[in-house]
């Protein structure tokens, strides 16, 4: 009798224990795996929009991939290349077009017509409208974070007085072992595109390790690209220890 | 029809005789005698954790080691217990093949203390490692590394395999002679612990007829496996150095050179633990002067061939005509280490020549001593042959002293009291003796004898 | 169903050994023979024929042995050929040793665990042993009583030359007497 | 942060296995049981979670300097000052730090050369043993007030006429010269004194007399065939090594087509680097250097048909026929010929001035119309220095980058006298001697935080350009200068300004008209030449030579005070690569040593190790040092290496692994070595570096020294060598005469075929075969590869025990062996590192594959797979593999921005060794596949080859026939070491040509 309760026990225990593994099968790593790691960061930086809906080409800001080993992480001031001028959020400067559309409707039907003809309401919608854009607010809180790292003005966007810009301290996602090294330049002058190592970035709200970034799936990459080439043309993409360890 | 068997065990014992012998030491609380033992031998192995501890703590820096002189005392002990853990099997296997009767008052000890050996030798490739914590990279895993396995091509790997293998074939054949006697154990002990554990060792050994004639064709099997086994695993230790290009190393007689030598410190170290069993235990009569002479012969030919072995290498290096060749050895006797080098040969080589007479062989307290002097030539052998070759190899430039530290000291100690804790304990809780095996071999007492018509119906 | 069966208890070997011929040319059938020792002669006497553990043992180390050779030509030559002190990415020689020591090891444990198969050896089995001393010094013939022409009687005129210690009858539970 | 998900998991299992638990509360069997059940569901979702590694965040530029690229090495032209030599200098940094130093290839005088100091200036900076800020009284301040302080004081000192003293080593920087002089010039009494620790004051006096001009010629080794030097260490430490080296190494370089090359006697006392590498050398007791001289002079002199009035004495150790065939050999090549002495007697320089006017040197090997800047020590004034301290007529001391009580130890008085003086200056970048009684010290900049400027030779100048922002609130001397003189300049400024000036008028036809261009030139280059400034006189008036003085011979030692080429003036003292460099010729590490003659050891049963005292006649310095037993020094004479027993030095008493058994580097309350400075005298008007009379007596004490090579010789101990085997032809030697009748003389005949494989090659290199070849004949075993490849490589110091050990971890090492004795002696050098054989031992033994051979023909070591068995190291013929046998420190986060990010830092346990720089072989290769192109020969460099300054190492792509590496291996003279084992290296060294007649090696016959 007691044999039994334990040994039902025991079942309960072992299912939940292998329902729990099963759960979690899905995002099963080896140790020191960091694949799918998402971290959040100082400034809610968007690739998807900037990438994806603005289509800003990568290496617009990781300039240095093409020309070192690091794809570098743009420093402060390339942000300030647009947002010196577009200081709001996209929702909102998407919403300040309608209601300028709006607005322009509305004054396209009172055009020319005498104060006295103008119906209460479409005053009452001008109003509205003038509400609403004031409501909207400028500049977006994630720009404002960047203007305060760089010690900026946000209305003159000049620097303040006696403040001095600090670095904004990204969260590293994809970190290489110091003893592997990995040369951006190497792979963009043969054309591996971005993609292939860090996954659709340009669909990613924040940015999350695509790949095991493990050392078979570099080795394996390499095998193919020696087979099949990159996009066309042969390369010798070699397996040599040297190659990545040194 | 019936053989005449030689009277290998004195006393005129009988198999119930034998169970009582055999399992009074285990059932008697230990003497002072072993306790003081115990206590020497786990002060040792201490001694040994604490070294070792040390040095996975602070490096292999704590060892006397250099650029030029990579392993001294690590892989000298390695030889050496791998050596020790040779002729347990060589006595149990060999011999039994070769039907020597005499062997089985002393194999099952002798297999106890291959095991031990075993274990004790297992442990240097480990700990001289630089990073241990990564040993488990020697087995070939499948991994995430797209996929990196081991370098087959390796002796070191050969080696992980020849000493783990060896391990467990000799851990097997211990197990397997066991059975019987657990079973006897079992059946005979009054302590309900005991009897249960035995219970469970034993695995329901009943001696049934059926079970022992599967039995034997398994352990038959077993010795057939395990002699070219014994063989296999010294010459690929001896591959360790035999393939390397250091002159002293690169040598094709290290093979058999390093079997004979393993077979024969295992002996000599078999005499030295049996020749103080046979006294505490109260046990001469199941190995008695003659299986001590027998032993004897055995390690006087074994010397012989080692001698033969340092004859051979200084041959062929003159005849080699290489220069680096010949320098080696000519360090080796004259140079900085010529000290080791000479205990070496007398011990190994000068003093078991006694054992040519008789009078030596049966001669207790002189067995014991020279067992001892081979146990420490055979240990020197090993640490001429590694220091010697690599203190001074090819570019002069970069010839280096070598000097143990009290570390490296302190773990070769820590090693012999692994030993003799371990062998200590064997002693107390199992049956030193192969009952079953020597109840075999015991001479048969005069037969009732049994009516004509009966042998006329036979014939 | 159970069974009763006829145990005769001997204190030599060789007692056993003439009582179980004897029994077996009067027809009788034996269940088993219990020694604390491996009584040479006896297999054959009671008719056991060889065992088949050669096979099993030849088989797993042919297995060891080809298996290890593939993996390690896969390992030097297919999965990432490496090249090492510019030996030939297979290189035979190299790979004999540890293909040597798998087979070893696989022969050896096949046979044993096949041996513990075969004649249902398990930690923790549960034995009744007939006779306290049958892993001593005693020598047990079982035979089964139920064929037609048994009687005690006879059998034990038949065994008391072969110096009977003593004939005992007991009633076991089918499936042999352990 | 990121294992929240995980953990909240493992807690759900808990919690839902809760109620299951009551239910089956009743037995206590099964509530264990249950929860060895529990247990096993949790520790299942244990193991379904893995942890994270480490957040790590990256910092970006907030504004990203122009031209930066993250991670990519950027060199800027630049000018070392680590001595007064003023090599040219590529300052690499990265992410800006500088990292790396490399010679400057164009550079006139160094060409691309770069000596140990230079290349261990990195260190040096990121030091956090530097002073940060300005002290006063010892108290550190701020530099208003102390400029303040100082002005006022200053003030007081100009209305009440005190003197003012400014002493500074030789200072080749015009820029602050003018600004020397001009704060001098508001004193009435006012002096600039120089103070070169190993002064040439002699010469300039010499050639004062009979050049009427105080200058230091600058002597052109390249245009030298016959060379004949007095003690002269010029591959060494002598006035510009790198320089000498590059210049004589042009001449070593006979070729099948051309077997000619220099010849080169050095006469010497000790075994100087030079002397190594001469063809002929003999040994003379110093004291007999001037009538060695007077003697050749007198053989020359008759050759020119021009007889000296008096014939000097007969007598001293070196026969007449070797002074004759010398004044032959000189003779014959006048116009090509140069004589060359250390000397400190004006009397000796005088006659070296006329041997070489009469040899025609003037004007052909050595040029005084445009002098070297690079010695300007005035010992005479210095003397008076002293005496003004004495008698307390200083008012205000400034010391500039030397220290003046370590340098001048031998006057016990001084530091009193110092502490007298009202207003005491020290400049000093680390609290040395001077400095800690100083009144008030300002720190000057390490030279890659500052600006400056140099004019080595006259007509060449270069600029020194800062390469990060000043780690500490130091400032240049210039600047301090400047605000104390009472117009403020930055020192960018002051240099524009001066140059515009003054340098910028003497630009050649060539040189940019605008001064913009002109300094952007100058700057982008590194250097640019100008004309030289006018020297007044320079006609050869012949001196009076005055005859040699005799000597009394007595049992007394001679002493000779010597600088090491690791460590050539106390101001690197604090610079532990350095320290942990091995002499070039004692392979000796941290520390000074006596260095006593072999026969004076037999006589006084001396060994390396015992500690001697060694004092003066005097009575008054002595000092105890462990013995060297040099051979190759003359007998009767010790010598002691200057620059040691700094201030502070005891820093290192911790460095490197700290264990139960290891002996501390620095003993208690010592320092590292000895000052021996305290045996400088002053005689006729100059400091001297050798002394007579000197006495030795054992303590009977040991120190044992920290060595790298144990054993000498290229001979076996002859007691256990085989018939035929006594010398091992890892280095082989012809000479000159047997070169030109065969190239290929010298090379053992071969009893080994390494033509036929044991097994099918199939490992084909169809990319590249990368292969460097060391020419032993160029090589002078100078060093500067070591301390390279260290800074390149991020290899640790691990300190006097650790070297004691034979664990030093060098990945470059270059062997010394002597063999034969007396004059016959042969002194080799080889360098020696990883030889990246085909079929290398190494690579076969390990069980993990963590050293493998590229497609590329590289013995890769890869350091994270490493379990650390030894046994490669073990199978090395080389034994050029290195262990970590401890976790050598890196726990100082100033020191390490020194590290190299291309180079993992590798951890306790593994093996490690020369990877040919691959990091560098990898960079070079993406480089040229970046641009489309194959990889061009001599674009990618190794750190030892970049700065080699005798151009000995070539480096390159073996399979690409048009290279130079492989030209180099064509070569007749190039040959493998240990070739019989068929290990097919891909290092090859070319064999050493003496010009020498043989002396040595009868018919020995050798292994090969």
């Amino acid at each position: 009798m007691q044999q039994r309760v334990i040994t039902i026990a025991l079942l309960i225990g072992l299912c939940f224990g292998l329902s729990l593994l099963a759960s979690t099968m899905t995002n099963w790593r080896m140790p020191d795996n960091q694949q799918g790691y998402a971290p959040e960061q100082p400034i809610a930086y968007s690739h998807r929009l900037h990438a994806g809906e603005l289509g800003i080409d990568c290496k617009f800001c990781h300039s240095a991939a093409e020309l070192g080993r690091h794809a570098g992480i743009p420093s402060s001031d390339v942000c300030m290349k647009c947002h010196r001028y577009v200081t709001a959020s996209y929702d909102v400067t998407q919403e300040k077009l309608r209601i300028a559309d709006d607005e322009k409707k509305l004054l396209d039907e009172i055009e020319g017509k005498p104060e006295d003809q103008i119906s209460a309401e479409t005053m009452q919608a001008l109003k509205d409208l003038q509400a609403r854009a004031d409501a909207l607010k400028v500049p977006s809180s994630q720009l404002q974070k960047l203007y305060k790292f760089l010690a900026l003005d946000e209305e003159t966007m000049q620097p303040k007085e006696g403040a001095t810009p600090q670095s904004i301290p990204w969260v590293r996602v994809h970190n290489l072992p110091d003893y592997a090294c990995f040369n951006h330049q190497a792979h963009v002058a043969v054309g591996v595109t971005c993609q292939t190592c860090h996954g659709p970035v340009e669909s990613m709200e924040r940015v999350r390790q695509y790949a095991t970034l493990s050392m078979g799936w570099c080795v394996n990459c390499h095998r193919d690209a020696t087979r099949d080439g990159v996009n066309g043309h042969e390369v010798h993409a070699a397996t040599d220890c040297t190659v990545c360890h040194h | 029809m019936a053989t005449l068997r030689p009277t290998l065990i004195t006393g005129g014992k009988v198999p119930a005789d034998v169970t009582r012998d055999v399992c009074a030491p285990m059932e008697r609380s230990p003497t002072a005698l072993w306790w003081g033992a115990f206590l020497l031998a786990s002060t040792a192995l201490i001694v040994g954790v604490v070294a070792v501890t040390y040095q996975i703590a602070m490096g292999i820096g704590t060892w006397g080691l250099n650029r030029t002189v990579g392993w001294a005392f690590d892989i000298t002990n390695f030889v050496f217990w791998v050596g020790i853990g040779h002729a347990g099997t060589l006595i149990s296997a060999v011999l039994f093949l070769f039907r020597q009767k005499w062997r089985t008052s002393v194999n099952r000890s002798a297999e106890a203390m291959t095991l031990i050996a075993v274990v004790c030798a297992g442990l240097f490739p480990v700990i001289h490692m630089g990073r241990p914590w990564l040993a488990f990279w020697m087995a070939p895993y499948p991994n995430t590394r797209g996929s990196l396995w081991v370098n087959f091509k390796s002796p070191l790997l050969w080696d992980v395999f020849g000493i783990s293998t060896y391990l467990l074939i000799s851990a097997v054949f211990w197990y397997v002679g066991l059975l019987p006697d657990l079973a006897t154990i079992r059946d005979r002990s009054k302590s309900p612990w005991r009897r249960r554990v035995a219970g469970i060792l034993s695995l329901g050994w009943n001696g049934s007829a059926r079970t022992w004639s599967r039995y034997e064709t398994v352990y038959m099997l077993l010795a057939g496996l395990a002699t070219p086994l014994v063989f296999s695993v010294h010459s690929i230790v001896s591959m360790d150095f035999a393939t390397a290009v250091i002159p002293g190393w690169h040598t094709t007689i290290f093979p058999p050179y390093f079997v004979a030598g393993a077979i024969f410190s295992g002996l000599a170290m078999v005499l030295t633990l049996m020749i103080i069993g046979r006294k505490t235990m109260q046990l001469e009569n199941y190995i008695t002067v003659g299986h001590i002479e027998s032993m004897c012969k055995l390690m006087l030919s074994m010397g012989c061939i080692v001698g033969l072995a340092y004859g051979t290498e200084f041959f062929i290096a003159a005849f080699s005509g290489n220069p680096y060749e010949q320098f080696v050895f000519l360090n080796r006797a004259l140079g900085p280490f010529s000290w080791a080098y000479w205990t070496m040969v007398s011990c190994n080589v000068l003093v078991p020549q006694l054992l040519w007479f008789r009078f030596f062989r049966r001669n207790i307290a002189v067995v014991f001593v020279i067992s001892i002097f081979v146990n420490i030539g055979m240990w020197f052998e090993r640490f001429v042959i590694i220091v010697t070759s690599l203190h001074r190899d090819f570019l002069p430039s970069s010839w280096a002293d070598y000097a143990p530290t009290s570390i490296e000291i302190a773990t070769l100690a820590g090693s012999f009291g692994l030993f003799f804790t371990c062998f200590l304990l064997f002693c107390r809780f199992f049956p030193v003796i192969a009952m079953a095996e020597v109840k075999g071999v015991l001479e048969k007492p005069r037969r009732a004898p049994k009516q004509d018509s009966e042998q006329g119906d036979a014939a | 169903m159970s069974d009763r069966v006829l145990l005769a208890t001997f204190e030599h070997e060789e007692d056993l050994l003439d009582a179980v011929r004897e029994v077996r040319r009067a027809g009788h059938k034996i269940l088993d023979a219990f020694t604390p020792y491996a009584v040479h002669g006896l297999d054959r006497a009671m008719g056991l024929r060889p065992s088949r553990l050669t096979w099993v043992c030849f088989i797993c180390g042919m297995t060891g042995a080809l298996g290890m050779l593939w993996f390690e030509y896969w390992v030097g030559a297919l999965a990432w050929a490496v090249d090492v002190g510019g030996k030939p990415w297979n290189s035979l020689p190299s790979n004999v040793p540890v293909a040597f020591e798998t087979a070893v090891l696989l022969a050896g444990f096949g046979s044993v665990f096949a041996l513990l198969g075969v004649c249902r050896l398990f930690p923790g089995k549960q034995v009744r042993p007939l006779l306290e001393r049958v892993t001593d010094d005693r020598f047990v013939l079982v035979l089964d009583q139920t064929d037609a022409q048994f009687s005690a009687t006879q059998v034990e005129a038949m065994l008391r030359p072969f110096n009977l210690l003593e004939l005992e009858e007991r009633v076991v539970a089918a499936g042999g007497v352990e | 942060m990121t294992q929240l998900p995980d953990k909240s998991r493992t807690a759900d299992a808990a919690l839902h296995s809760l109620p299951v638990e009551q239910a089956d509360a009743s037995s206590p069997v099964s509530r264990r049981q249950f929860l060895e059940a529990a247990g096993f569901s949790l520790s299942l979702a244990a193991v379904s979670g893995c942890g994270r590694a480490p957040v790590e965040t990256a910092l970006p530029f907030p504004v990203q300097p122009a031209g930066v690229i993250p991670g990519q090495l950027q060199y800027f032209a630049s000018t070392c000052a680590g001595c007064p030599t003023a090599c040219g200098l590529l300052v690499g940094t990265r992410d800006g730090r500088p990292l790396k130093m490399e010679g400057l290839p164009e550079h006139p005088l160094s060409q691309g050369g770069l000596c140990a100091v230079g290349q261990a200036l990195p260190i040096g900076l990121y030091d956090s043993h530097r002073l940060t800020g300005p002290l006063s009284a010892g108290e550190s301040a701020e530099w208003a007030t102390v400029d303040q302080e100082i002005i006022q004081v200053l003030g007081q000192i100009k209305e009440q006429r005190q003197a003012v003293r400014l002493v500074t080593p030789t200072i080749t920087s015009p820029t602050l010269q003018a600004h020397v002089d001009a704060f001098l010039a508001q004193f009435e009494n006012a002096k600039h004194i120089v103070l070169d620790a190993v002064s040439s004051s002699a010469i300039l006096d010499a050639h004062e007399q009979t050049h009427s001009a105080r200058v230091l010629p600058h002597y052109q080794l390249d245009k030298a065939q016959v060379l004949v030097s007095f003690g002269a260490d010029f591959l060494g430490t002598w006035i510009s090594p790198v320089e000498f080296t590059a210049a004589w190494s042009s001449r070593r370089e006979p070729t099948e087509e051309h077997p000619q090359m220099s010849y080169h006697v050095q006469v010497e006392s000790r075994m100087s680097l030079t002397g190594t590498n001469a063809d002929t050398r003999f040994t003379i007791a110093p004291r007999e250097q001037h009538l060695v001289l007077s003697r050749l002079a007198h053989e020359v002199a008759s050759l020119a048909g021009r007889p000296l009035a008096v014939s000097p004495p007969l007598g001293g150790s070196l026969p007449d026929t070797e002074i004759a065939s010398m004044a032959r050999r000189l003779w014959e090549a006048r116009g090509e010929s140069l004589v060359l002495c250390d000397a400190q007697d004006v009397a000796t320089q005088i006659v070296v001035n006329n041997l070489n006017h009469l040899l025609g040197a003037y004007g052909e090997t050595l040029d005084v119309n445009r002098p070297s800047q690079q010695r300007q020590g005035n010992d005479r004034d210095l003397k008076q220095l002293i005496e003004e301290l004495g008698a307390d007529q200083v008012g205000a001391l400034l010391v500039a980058d030397v220290d003046l009580l370590h340098e001048l130890a031998a006057q016990p008085a001084l530091a009193d006298a110092v502490r007298r003086v009202p207003l005491t200056i020290s400049f000093a970048q680390r609290e040395d001697e001077f400095a800690s009684l100083a009144k008030f010290v300002c720190p000057d900049h390490h030279l890659l935080e500052s600006w400056s400027d140099a004019e080595p030779i006259s007509g060449l100048v270069s600029l020194a350009q800062p390469t990060l922002r000043p780690l500490g609130k130091t400032r240049s001397v210039l600047e301090s200068l400047a605000a104390w003189s009472g117009q403020p300049a930055t020192t960018y400024e002051a240099l524009q300004q001066h140059w515009q000036q003054a340098i910028h008028p003497r630009r050649q036809a060539a040189a940019p008209a605008e001064f913009v261009e002109f300094w952007e030139r100058a700057l982008h280059d590194g250097f640019i030449e100008v004309a030289a400034v006018a020297t007044t006189g320079g006609e050869f008036a012949a001196g009076a030579m005055e005859p040699p003085a005799q000597h009394s011979p007595s049992d007394d030692f001679s002493l000779l005070l010597y600088s090491k080429a690791s460590m050539p003036d106390s101001r690197h003292a604090h610079n532990p690569w350095l320290q942990e460099l091995p002499d070039p010729v004692s392979k000796v590490t941290w520390g000074n040593y006596v260095c006593v003659s072999s026969a004076d050891a037999e006589k006084h049963s001396l060994e390396d190790g015992d500690i001697v005292k060694v004092s003066a006649g005097d009575g008054g310095s002595e000092i105890e040092l462990p013995v060297l037993v040099q051979v190759g020094q003359h007998p009767g004479v010790l010598a002691i290496a200057l620059a040691y027993g700094c201030k502070g030095t005891d820093r290192f008493a911790k460095v490197g692994p700290q264990w139960l058994e290891s002996r501390p580097t620095v003993l208690e309350n010592e320092l590292v070595g000895k000052n021996a400075a305290g045996f400088v005298e002053f005689r006729d008007g100059a400091r001297q570096y050798n002394r007579s009379g000197v006495t030795l007596t054992k303590t009977g004490r040991q120190r044992e020294l920290a060595t790298t090579q144990k054993y000498n010789s290229l001979e076996v101990p002859a007691n256990i060598a085989p018939r035929g085997g006594l010398r091992r032809d890892v280095v082989q030697h012809t000479t000159l005469a047997a070169f030109a009748q065969d190239a290929h003389a010298g090379a053992p005949e071969q009893h080994h075929d390494n033509k036929t494989q044991l097994w099918p090659e199939d490992h084909p290199k169809s990319g590249h075969a990368w292969g460097m070849v060391v020419d032993l004949n160029k090589c002078t075993g100078c060093s500067a590869c070591v301390v390279a490849c260290q800074s390149e490589n991020n290899i640790p110091v691990v300190g006097y025990d650790e070297v004691r050990r034979q664990r030093e971890m060098h990945w470059m090492r270059i062997d010394r062996y002597y063999t034969g004795e007396g004059d016959a002696m042969l002194v080799d050098h080889q360098p020696m590192m990883c030889q990246h054989c085909d079929n290398a031992p190494c690579e076969t033994v390990c069980p993990v594959l963590a050293t493998v051979h590229s497609s590329e023909g590289l013995n890769e070591q890869v350091y994270n797979r490493c379990v650390g068995t030894r046994y490669c190291a073990n199978n090395c013929p080389y034994k050029v593999r290195r262990f970590n046998w401890f976790k050598y420190e890196h726990d100082d986060s100033l020191q390490n921005l020194v590290l190299n990010p291309e180079v993992t830092v590798r951890s306790r346990g593994v093996m490690e060794k020369c990877s040919l720089c691959v990091q560098r072989i990898e960079a070079g290769k993406v480089k040229a596949r970046s641009h489309g192109q194959p990889v061009a020969d001599g674009a990618i460099q190794t750190a030892c080859q970049q700065s080699c300054p005798a151009n000995a190492i070539v480096f390159g792509d073996m399979n690409d026939t048009e290279s130079k590496v492989h030209a180099a291996q064509e070569n007749p003279r190039s040959y493998h070491v240990l070739e019989e084992l068929n290990v097919r290296p891909s290092v090859s060294y070319l064999r050493v040509v003496k010009n020498r007649e043989e002396k040595d090696r009868k018919g020995e016959p050798h292994i090969g």
